[in-house]
């Protein structure tokens, strides 16, 4: 047990999955650069070789189905793009091979590959730097998706991941590399499709996923003031989804608000709310809702980005106001951070 | 022994390479390659007769008229080799020693196809052969073989990986894009293109620059390239037997092989369709003489009682359709499993 | 006004869009082949010259980008698939260039742009010939989706696409090809971002795209017998949605039902069902429910297709159930057709 | 008329290709091929300076070190051919006369940026001067350029596109799959790869064949192609102004031209690198020695006075910083308008 930052958790996973499977490879453009991707792939290449670490050519298309094609033979690939936005490139890839090839032949193949995707924001990253397509994915019969909030998880879900025998979507929120927690040492692993709750409650459910997490923990401290407890429920995957753990903390508070990194039309927590809906109606004590991004692109511009994001404030006020609290003014109590679009003084531009 | 018995030993030899790798030309190979020839030839015809009675019912692409590079490189692989191919998948299977009940009946959608019924005639695999799948996705299975040439060379097997395409494929640029990674990693992987001229409905003229070379494009790439007769057998298989020796011996790197043939029936389905006027019939004619079952006769008069060898396919394929004509359907409740793994 | 097959409505709506504005294009995989994609395209070059309609290389990625630059500068494209899934290929710039240009541009650039995609289904389409994806493009900020359900909105809302200033993905089901209806002749427009009522009554919305309308159609009449008068709204235009339509029928039966194409997860009936139960919760009498494909691939084999499409009974059974009705046996009353993968003798394998 | 006024003449006269299409290099032209080649360096090494301060707050991508190839076609075109660029866009919105006020504006995010402070330095765009935008996406405007000729053709129009990329976006399928339909349809288009040697910090052997010619590539896809000393000014202008004249002229097709350069400071942002050992400090030393600035006034040392163009440039640069810092950001509420256009 330790405590390192979320890149370093991640680095320390591969390092564990390559220590152990020597049939784990890893690349990715820049996986043996200086950088080393945001610190996750630094030191790699020189513990394990060249063979089964390295950077590649800028065609995302063909390197996912060469990952698909390892993974076929028995090798356990870890792919990574430095943001989600270029992975679109492979989508036929993912969509029409990874996903499918398990079920299409009868279960005679099978794709352990783990994609990892750095979600970017801030700092001016704009519209082609800054998608949370996590839906698209979970809209995928046959892909697994997985988003980390902590360094523990990180290291714990990235390690599940790996050794999965399916093709699992793997995103890390770039605002996370930095923030740090203590995680267990050696092949600490955590069962994929289990949510996590992160504090218990009985007056609201706050459902939860990767950087708003955080945003939320601070938002369910600032509610204790009004005697709100909330139950907040990280999701950790969001496919194959906890639904079980979703409607048994409804059950007991009959009140949800979903968070969602995504754009909001067809988003996860749009299919939260849905599930939720036509399945369990009765539990509901009032309206449930959520909170997204907008169906806009995320703009460059500093002010244009101000009040953009969800945060702390914003999930506070969605719940005083479903309470009826009116003596609460928490866009006051918890402005916005200046600078607003950087989680903190470690994370500098330019990239 | 008798012949029935002989035959089968040939088939059950065909895919080890170890006895054959080095051979020259002899009876052996020439009655197995024969074999080949004439079973994916009459396989697909058969296909074709039973296409209009409404049960086999999934998009099927024929390999009449274009068996010639299947059946050269047949004897020169064994079940550690992989293959990968494309919609038109048939030949490849049954090449790389794919067991022919198990395709007729995943056409057919049965319990005991070799995917179950789920992928249907686009969708073959046999894993334990080495044949690696097809795709429904033009180019999508090509990336596919260059991982798995990563994986043979990352576990240091002396296994070469098969990728067939045909010249659309080219146009996607995921060809181009794993080709250039076979190089750069030098990776033992063979492309081999079936140039038929077509794409579904579509001459070369529409898609690829007039004068366009698809082999010296390929070299540009970087890969080693060779272009051959795909309808003369020995001379596709003499092509394929020394590149597949360079790969396995002196880990030469990729190659890309183009063959030239032609597909005589429609793109998908069983009918001639040359009245559609996509293609001209002379041009049919002129390739239907260049058979490449005819030719492989005529060049190998003396030597095998083909005759025997026929009536053996005709039993196999017999027996192919009898049993998945009466091979259960899969349980409707399949369909809701296998979607991931354990 | 004649009576065509939507297929020839299409082809109509093509020819009128030619003929009124000349920097309208159109090509595809087989535009000029003598099929003519299902017939939609043919006689376009004979009409229109091989300058303006043309065949292309198999490469969905770049030919999409050719269509967006062509767009920018004043064309008006319309590029078709004869599948949606070969579109996968194509996503980066989909998403990346035309989704985004308007508005990360600040309006300097737009993409008049049309992509029709046509949706398999049945005759052994199998995994990778049958996705509905429409939730994918109604997730990006930017594009709109359009999904006719009979001819005539097939001519009416192909023209309004063609000439809308934005990216449009227009979804053909390819079971509609050979449907019919009275056409308007000429330029004939129906606005993007309007549902059709299709039926009126009090006891149950059904919010349904497609070739669903037809299916809940079929289901409606049957339910008449049980007294139970649907309310039935064909969406039309995917994105933008009309909830106002929606809203208000549900403000007068208090129960809904809401029909996809697409597999469940993160779908179009999901994001429905939040919408309405985030904003206007108190209109439920009881709770929502969806009828969507699985969470699966389709698989190829007949067998297995077998009950696996929605249709009228399975819509039937929803709102019976619902109502509970219980001297019903829809799925008895409704058998599935035989064979139940074509939509008619006139659809034949192989393609 | 004062020295200030006439090198606004300069500026504004310069993308009359009409005026200047078939002059030979003459005192005007390298006055104004000096001032492109001044202004950009001059441009970048400001925001360079600038970037620390924390007001530029979004990824950028400078050209210093590469302003050659921009200056060189900067005299040949018009404000109806079309440019694509990338990431590493700025010096290709300033050759093509793109407003330089604007685009300081958007790099700070402001309104009066060229996107309104939507894009950023990523998302140039100046469609008056026919500069159709840059992508953040290697590759992605390829495809985009390609669009732009084909529309010109079927217009008729006499004007080209010019599509600018690196090294690394060859790398992208839809580079390849673009070129295709380019030289299968014959459209006005040029392809100019700024050959840097690196992608990020990827050498070009981690990403490319050993020996892989990046424009004989393009020639086996069936481009025209050129190759030329990017850091020589002069050298480049002729290459292209050739190449230019003849798809206008001749309908000559797509053309490639490879163009060697090198990229002093970082991949992304202001600084310099080279300590962290991803590529030799030498060769970064040997390709400044070819500084396209440095070399430009040294072959044409007598013919201009370099000083006043520097000083105009000078004015220009600290009008556009004083403005631009000073101008409004945009109303938060602009985040969510224009998604869609009317
Ligand atoms: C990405 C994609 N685009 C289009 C299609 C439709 N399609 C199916 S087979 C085919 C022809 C491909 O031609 P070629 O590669 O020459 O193979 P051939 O059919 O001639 O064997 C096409 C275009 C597809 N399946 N996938
Ligand atoms: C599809 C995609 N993959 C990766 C990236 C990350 N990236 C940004 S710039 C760049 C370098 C591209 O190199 P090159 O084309 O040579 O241009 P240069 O930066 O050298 O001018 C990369 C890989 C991206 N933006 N888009
Ligand atoms: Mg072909
Ligand atoms: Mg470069």
């Amino acid at each position: 047990m330790k405590n390192i930052t979320f890149a370093n958790s991640i680095n320390e996973a591969i390092k564990v999955a390559m220590s152990i499977d020597k049939n784990v490879i890893c690349y990715g453009l820049g996986a043996t650069d200086p950088k080393g991707i945001f610190g996750t792939t630094v030191g790699l290449e020189e513990k394990f070789g060249s063979e089964r670490v390295f950077d590649m050519p800028t065609s995302e298309n063909a390197m996912t189905g060469v990952a698909i094609g390892a993974s076929i033979s028995g090798m356990k690939t870890i792919m990574t793009h430095q943001r989600l936005d270029f992975f679109l490139l492979a989508m036929d890839q993912i969509v029409n091979s990874a996903a499918k090839m398990h079920y299409m032949f009868n279960g005679e193949l099978n794709v352990p590959l783990t994609v990892r995707l750095i979600l970017g924001r801030g700092w001016g990253q704009g519209p082609t730097h800054s998608q949370n397509l996590q839906s698209w994915f979970a809209h995928i019969p046959g892909l697994k998706v997985v988003m980390p909030s902590s360094a523990e998880d990180a290291k714990g879900l990235l390690l599940s991941s790996i050794f999965d025998p399916n093709p699992v979507i793997f995103l890390e929120h770039r605002w996370l590399h930095n923030s740090s927690s203590e995680v267990p040492d050696g092949d600490y692993r955590i069962p994929l499709g289990k949510a996590k709750k992160i504090k218990e409650g009985n007056d609201f459910t706050i459902v939860s996923m990767s950087y708003l997490t955080a945003e939320a923990l601070i938002a369910a401290k600032y509610l204790k003031q009004f005697g709100i407890e909330v139950d907040l429920i990280d999701l950790r995957s969001i496919k194959p989804l906890d639904i079980d753990t979703i409607v048994s903390s409804l059950s007991k508070t009959g009140r949800i608000l979903v968070l969602d990194t995504g754009a909001s039309t067809c988003s996860v927590a749009s299919d939260i709310i849905s599930k939720l809906s036509t399945k369990c109606f009765s539990y509901f004590k009032d309206s449930p809702c959520i909170l997204t991004m907008p169906d806009i692109p995320e703009p460059t511009s500093f002010e244009l980005t101000k009040g953009f994001y969800i945060r702390a404030a914003d999930i506070a006020n969605e719940i005083l106001q479903k309470l009826k609290i009116e003596n609460a003014n928490p866009y006051k109590d918890i402005p916005e951070p200046d600078p607003h679009d950087i989680p903190g003084e470690w994370f500098k531009g330019p990239f | 022994m008798d012949e029935k018995d002989k035959f089968k030993l040939i088939h059950k030899s065909m895919f080890n390479l170890e006895e054959n790798q080095n051979s020259e030309i002899n009876e052996d190979i020439i009655k197995r390659t024969y074999y080949m020839l004439k079973k994916i030839r009459s396989v697909e015809e058969r296909i074709a007769e039973e296409y209009p009675y409404n049960e086999i019912r999934c998009p099927t692409h024929l390999s009449i008229g274009q068996e010639g590079v299947p059946a050269a490189i047949s004897t020169l692989v064994n079940d550690h080799d992989y293959f990968v191919s494309t919609h038109r998948g048939h030949a490849h299977y049954l090449a790389k020693g794919g067991d022919l009940n198990k395709m007729i009946a995943e056409i057919y959608g049965k319990t005991t196809g070799c995917a179950g019924g789920k992928g249907g005639s686009m969708h073959l695999i046999d894993k334990q052969k080495g044949f690696m799948g097809t795709s429904a996705i033009v180019g999508n299975s090509i990336p596919l073989g260059v991982g798995l040439a990563l994986s043979n060379k990352l576990k240091k097997k002396n296994s070469i990986s098969c990728i067939f395409i045909g010249d659309g494929a080219i146009e996607e640029g995921v060809f181009y894009e794993s080709l250039n990674f076979a190089v750069l990693k030098n990776l033992p992987v063979v492309f081999i293109c079936e140039n038929n001229l077509y794409s579904v409905y579509s001459p070369l003229s529409v898609r690829q620059p007039e004068g366009r070379s698809i082999n010296l494009l390929a070299k540009a790439i970087g890969a080693n390239v060779a272009h051959a007769d795909g309808n003369n057998v020995l001379e596709s298989r003499k092509v394929l037997k020394e590149i597949i020796t360079k790969i396995k011996t002196c880990e030469s790197g990729p190659w890309f092989i183009e063959f030239d043939t032609y597909r005589w029936r429609e793109h998908c389905g069983y009918q001639f369709d040359n009245h559609l006027g996509y293609r001209d019939e002379n041009e049919y004619l002129a390739w239907k003489k260049r058979d490449p079952l005819e030719l492989f006769k005529k060049n190998n008069q003396v030597l095998i009682d083909y005759g025997k060898i026929d009536k053996f396919i005709e039993s196999e394929i017999e027996e192919a359709f009898r049993k998945s004509k009466t091979d259960p359907f899969p349980e409707k409740s399949e369909a809701y499993q296998k979607l991931y793994a354990e």
